[in-house]
């Protein structure tokens, strides 16, 4: 059986790994963790406690955390479906529409910011409307931070779901017609389940996208204590004046991230 | 229907309540026909009628989507949803037709026992066995009750034990609840037992439809032959039996068949004799044939004929019944020469 | 932080939002603390970012009351937008210091030094104020610098000599002194061609007009002065 | 069969896809383009030749070009091997290394490229021995931006591959090893194969990331004409001074990136 | 081998050169089986050899990785790899072993001739039909000529033209080549054409083991027994016969087991008359049953027992061959009470 869902049985013995695989994956791993523990060794400890718990630190802490959940959960709500129709939908330039969900990866995060500014500040297409419509005013608030994160971590999670859809195939979907279901209950009850480990790490790599987020955000939603200066962009700032500090706040940001995915991972590979 | 190298091109109709076999060689089209029926393919063209609505007609672009057909397909393929457990995946049709949790619950139960799964209900498909998961597909497929049921294969990998108590289920339920059904098997005994009518497709065409035991009694093709167990000799008939492509006449009754018409010999397996030198004596039929396979069946040993070094090629597949002992008697290996004799009485020539 | 910085509240509680240059964040932070203990209830909010994008953010709307800039044409853009009300005051200035690692182990005495082949020297792109002002150092000494790297902001330049990655580096004054016995700053006299403007202006969208003059008067005032030439700026003209 | 490389064949009906499912799906791919169009809107289009053809921008484009097929090319070599390991091996604390690769994407960059300086550059624990074995200093080269970008690409590489092997499951590489295929021939002839379409996407996004990469490349390889300013390096000093520069030169970096996805793609999706 | 609610103990043993087939219900534990001699599974406890090399020894620690056991597996599911043609599929393995391209090639051609398979070499999985991946599969399997064979369920899902084709080249494959094999079947035909010895598991069990013709002809369980076509009753010996356990004698010839000790009674269905009266004679066993179900099978037609109301419940599944003329002569459904006749010196009690 396919069985993305399947418990694992233990009696199956492990296929074995080709030996030489284990020279670049080592090589790889060390790449990506050997600056993280260069930046541990760098870090002033005693003062660390200090740093963390300043209340400039905290306020940042509790908007990263709020804004990083706000917008993975829009990313889910509204790049799931974008990825089931990139995967699934047959429409004529499809294959460009693909493209253009790449961009926010492309362009730089500044200019994305810029993008947003220059679309729903004030003076924007977007952003004049809203506010004669409803007297809103996006930018420099914490909406446009949880904006900016998203419009940058939508592609991740479009991306890493729509692969997930394409390689689990329709083929439980079309059983699940022959069994008289409508599309919206196959949807609910036999695609979602099946593509759950692709949508949780889809969705792991948005929210620690969203954690790490900061150009766009300076660019559109701005820098203030406690409203859009989320942990980034308090490392940002931080290495202004203390560079030790600005190394303590991105661990705090590596450990929040650690912690987080531990959380989400589990249940993505029990399952 | 077209798909390189294959074009499935059938007309077929099943009477509502009615039970349709469909028999063929592998490759032949069924489970594609059962695609188009189901509406998972879109024949190039084509018309496809369920009770009185059109479901799929290409020359008006008509294509009623397969959840809304009201046709139930079991593929040959188990695929089970392999994120719900047995019970679960029989309850999603109930489900899906808006029945309440607890009443399709009642009924997977029900179903479960009838597939005689009962102990398996809480496992997933990756926990069960070939044979379970095959169960449970059954269960599932007969679980929403559709007005048109498609079966590919039902009764593949199952059991000597299971094998006539799901074909009892099955009996009972489409011949009992009014359910038209299409089955489409390998087994001239579900055909037999399950089946009103028969439809054998070969290449992609439709070779033999008619009445079940019609069709296995009089086949009109090798296929349909050797899945009713009898022996079948292509032709042409002649006065008194039926002449073959090489020229040899087999001596037969023929019935209600002119001469000149494209005909076929028919006999059992078990009104062949075998003997290991040429035998003088009353049978009209002498045919040399080499031996190609030793196959016992239960009370019989059926030897299959291959044809001999410089022979007609129609005696392959022939087969002779004939006791164990007369086998020992013999003293004969594959690849033997031998002659398989025949009465003119046990031959049938009927047209094709 | 808290409220909004968009909403024109009339109730005590009130909100003043000071857009200020990245570089300012040590000096507007203590101000910022004065600020409210002199005029209670009101809350300042800063929004630290490169000059530049402050101004875009300006330009498309952002709901401002003053305007800090870390260089008169970053200022330029906004007045030019028509946004500032009346003209900029220049409340800092602030000029290039040669930076090494601590003890000088290169010997570097003067700007001309820095030509040398054998050291790795970094400066700030032309594009940026700091960078500007090293161009105008080149053009008035005649001497061609050859970097190794060409860096966005000054706190970059400044970070590959305190990483040892560089062994000279162009900075602000106030660079240098943020980071202590880290490195050691070399004055040279030709830095004096060409000093950096610090602006600040009061938008004249401001929805605080009253509160934003204070302000700018505050920074520009002596208690202003006090804390920016203990930064190491150097005093308005 | 579950063939992720399968023909499609026109003859199946597609599965349809709830109706309610396009009005999120829009909205996503809205809140994508809308930024990029205005992007384009604001975009001063008769400067646009002279912007795009000086030496400046040539000399990043081609440098951006180079660097990203560089770092892509080893994101593929050393992180398809680190998903393998991570989708298959049996190693106690997976679970840990698994979040740690992640580490990257929640860094913001520049602390990323800090922490690269730290280990490599001329007073870091590696580049002192680099320096002292070989004379070679990494900063301020070419290399140095082919790490950056590496190390901040390399974990979407290795989480949707990982992503990929896992939905692809076990069940070929078994039948291989039935069949007398060492653990090498099968990673060779059926692993790979099989998960193409994933290592491609992959890929995508890697080449999209390193293409995109600002952060870590500043703080870590630095800015310098020729030898490391990348396009996005060009754009973010550019819009210091002038901002249509700036947008224009994104626009450029946008229609590489598709240009470059779409030659890409379709053998995703054909395959 | 343990699992929730399974756990398969089971001591088997095959000659070199031997093929042995395993028998058994779905889910009795044959794929299990499989896949621990292929290596796939470990055990929880056991040893495994093949030749003179321990495979799998859990006491030991002992545990060769598949591709290292010289063991080949044809499992349940075809799992063709999808992106290789069929020729491309087959060529793995012996392209595995070292074989050169073209060599790999030709011997594919040839396998897929043999398989009848020819004109499928371009095609991938996804375009063949569920009987040409199964052809293909088993022509996978034997192409690199592993030392040890095993095969689950090789003929399922072929038609009955491929089957006698594809056992004849099993047939040719593991008893000319001195390969040995485990063969997984719901086929006694399977095993007596193929196999030297039968293995039947029952819930991880073996429940019977011997030479093939011994096993089929003299069950000694309800499972063998329906295997090989055989009614069959359990009891204790008695004197005259057996004993059932709700003390009903089955008179029939013992053969040498003692009085008291557990046996069996077996006899064909075909020495089973039918009444719809309790019939007056000379038959010694006389039993009532309930008529489960009608099967035509051939030239005769099986009628299949159960208990019938308040009756002993080990008539259930026992079997009636009679001719059609019977049935339409007693005119009976399904559901109806009747009587099975069996004379004494028809029904052979052996000991289990
Ligand atoms: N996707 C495809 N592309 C091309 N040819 C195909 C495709 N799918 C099936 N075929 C061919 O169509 C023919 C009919 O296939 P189908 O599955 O209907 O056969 P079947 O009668 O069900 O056979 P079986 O008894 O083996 O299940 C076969 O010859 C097969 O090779
Ligand atoms: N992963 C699993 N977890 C728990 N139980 C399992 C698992 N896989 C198989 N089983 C159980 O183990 C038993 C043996 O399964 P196995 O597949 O060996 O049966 P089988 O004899 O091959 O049956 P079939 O004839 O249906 O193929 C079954 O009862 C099955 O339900
Ligand atoms: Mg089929
Ligand atoms: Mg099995």
């Amino acid at each position: 059986m396919t069985a993305p869902v399947r418990t694992r049985d233990r009696h199956e013995a492990a296929v074995g790994l080709p030996r030489l695989l284990w020279v670049p994956a080592g090589l790889a791993f060390a790449l990506i963790a050997l600056p993280v523990v260069g930046l541990g060794l760098r870090t002033d400890w005693p003062r660390l406690p200090e740093l963390l718990l300043s209340e400039a630190a905290l306020d940042a802490l509790r908007l990263s955390l709020l804004t990083a959940s706000c917008s993975t959960v829009i990313c889910i709500v509204l790049g799931g479906p974008l990825a089931v129709v990139l995967a699934r939908g047959r429409l004529p330039g499809l294959q460009v529409l693909r493209s253009i969900v790449l961009l926010p990866l492309v362009l730089p995060p500044v200019v994305g910011g810029l993008a947003l500014l220059y679309l729903v500040g004030r003076t924007g297409l977007v952003g004049q409307g809203l506010e004669l419509a409803f007297g809103i005013t996006v930018p420099f608030t914490t909406a446009a931070v949880v904006l900016a994160q998203t419009f940058v971590a939508l592609p991740f999670l479009v991306v890493s779901l729509e692969g997930a859809l394409r390689t689990s195939g329709q083929r439980y979907e079309a059983v699940a017609a022959t069994l008289g279901a409508s599309p919206a209950l196959a949807f609910r009850r036999v695609t979602v389940p099946l593509v759950l480990p692709g949508l949780l790490s889809g969705a792991v790599l948005a929210f620690a996208r969203c954690l790490g987020e900061f150009g766009a955000t300076i660019a559109f939603a701005g820098s203030l204590q406690g409203t859009t200066r989320t942990l980034p962009l308090l490392v940002y700032l931080a290495r202004e004046s203390d560079v030790d500090a600005a190394v303590a706040l991105s661990l705090l940001l590596v450990v929040v991230a650690v912690v987080v995915i531990a959380i989400a991972r589990p249940r993505t590979v029990a399952s | 229907m077209r798909r390189p190298a294959f074009t499935l091109d059938v007309s077929i109709s099943a009477a509502p309540g009615e039970v349709l076999a469909v028999l063929g060689p592998n490759g032949a089209g069924k489970s594609t026909l059962l695609g188009v029926l189901s509406g998972l393919l879109r024949p190039d063209e084509g018309l496809v009628r369920v009770g009185e609505h059109v479901v799929t007609d290409t020359a008006a672009g008509v294509h009623v989507p397969p959840h809304r057909r009201g046709v139930g397909l079991l593929a040959q393929q188990a695929l089970l949803f392999p994120h719900l457990t047995a019970r679960d995946n029989i309850a999603f049709g109930p489900r899906a037709a808006g029945v309440g949790r607890r009443e399709a619950r009642a009924r997977a139960e029900e179903l479960l026992t009838g597939v005689d799964a009962a102990a398996l209900g809480d496992r997933r498909p990756a926990q069960m066995s070939g044979g379970q998961q095959q169960r449970v597909a059954l269960a599932r497929a007969l679980a929403p009750e559709p007005a048109l049921l498609l079966l590919d294969e039902p009764l593949a990998a199952l059991d000597v034990d299971a094998t006539p108590a799901m074909r009892a289920l099955l009996r009972r339920v489409v011949r009992d609840g009014k359910q038209t059904a299409v089955l489409v098997t390998h087994s001239a005994l579900d055909a037999l037992v399950l089946a009103d009518r028969v439809v054998v497709l070969t290449g992609g065409r439709v070779v033999e439809d008619g009445g079940t035991r019609d069709v296995l009694a009089r086949p009109r093709s090798a296929f349909t032959a050797r899945i009713a167990g009898l022996d079948l000799v292509p032709g042409v008939c002649d006065v008194g039996g039926l002449r073959t492509p090489d020229g040899l006449l087999v001596s037969g009754l023929t019935d209600g068949v002119d001469v000149g018409d494209t005909a076929v010999a028919v006999f059992p397996p078990s009104a062949v004799a075998v003997y290991a030198t040429r035998p003088d004596g009353s049978p009209r039929n002498v045919l040399p044939v080499r031996l190609a396979a030793i196959e016992p069946r239960g009370d019989v040993v059926r030897l299959r004929a291959a044809a001999p070094p410089g022979g007609p090629a129609w005696v392959d597949g022939l087969a002779a019944d004939v006791t164990p002992a007369a086998v020992a008697d013999l003293g004969v290996e594959p690849g033997a020469e031998l002659w398989f004799v025949v009465k003119a009485t046990e031959v049938a020539i009927h047209g094709q | 932080g808290g409220a909004a910085p968009a909403e024109t509240d009339p109730s005590p509680a009130r909100t003043l939002t000071v857009f200020a240059a990245a570089s300012l964040t040590d000096v507007f932070t203590e101000l910022e603390t004065r600020f409210e203990a002199d005029n209670p209830g009101v809350d300042v909010v800063l929004n630290y970012g490169a000059s530049s994008d402050l101004a875009q953010q300006l330009v498309n709307g952002g709901p401002a009351d003053v305007f800090a800039a870390a260089s008169a044409s970053t200022m330029a853009t906004v007045t030019d937008a028509g946004l500032v009300e009346g003209t900029p005051v220049v409340f800092a200035r602030n000029r290039l210091q040669i930076v090494t690692a601590p003890g000088n182990p290169e010997g570097i005495a003067g700007f001309a030094d820095l030509a040398r082949p054998d050291l790795q020297v970094v400066v700030c792109a032309p594009q940026v104020p700091c960078g500007a002002a090293v161009e105008r150092i080149e053009t008035a000494t005649g001497i061609t610098l050859t970097p190794v790297s060409e860096e966005p902001d000054v706190r970059s330049t400044l970070g590959r000599v305190t990483t040892g990655n560089a062994d000279a580096g162009l900075v602000y004054v106030t660079d240098v002194g943020s980071v202590g016995d880290a490195v050691e700053g070399v004055d040279f006299p030709e830095a004096e061609q060409a000093v950096t403007d610090y602006p600040i202006g009061v938008l004249a969208t401001a929805p605080q007009p009253e509160l934003a003059r204070a302000f700018a008067d505050l920074v520009s005032g002596a208690d202003g002065q006090a804390v920016l030439a203990g930064a190491g700026f150097v005093g308005a003209p």
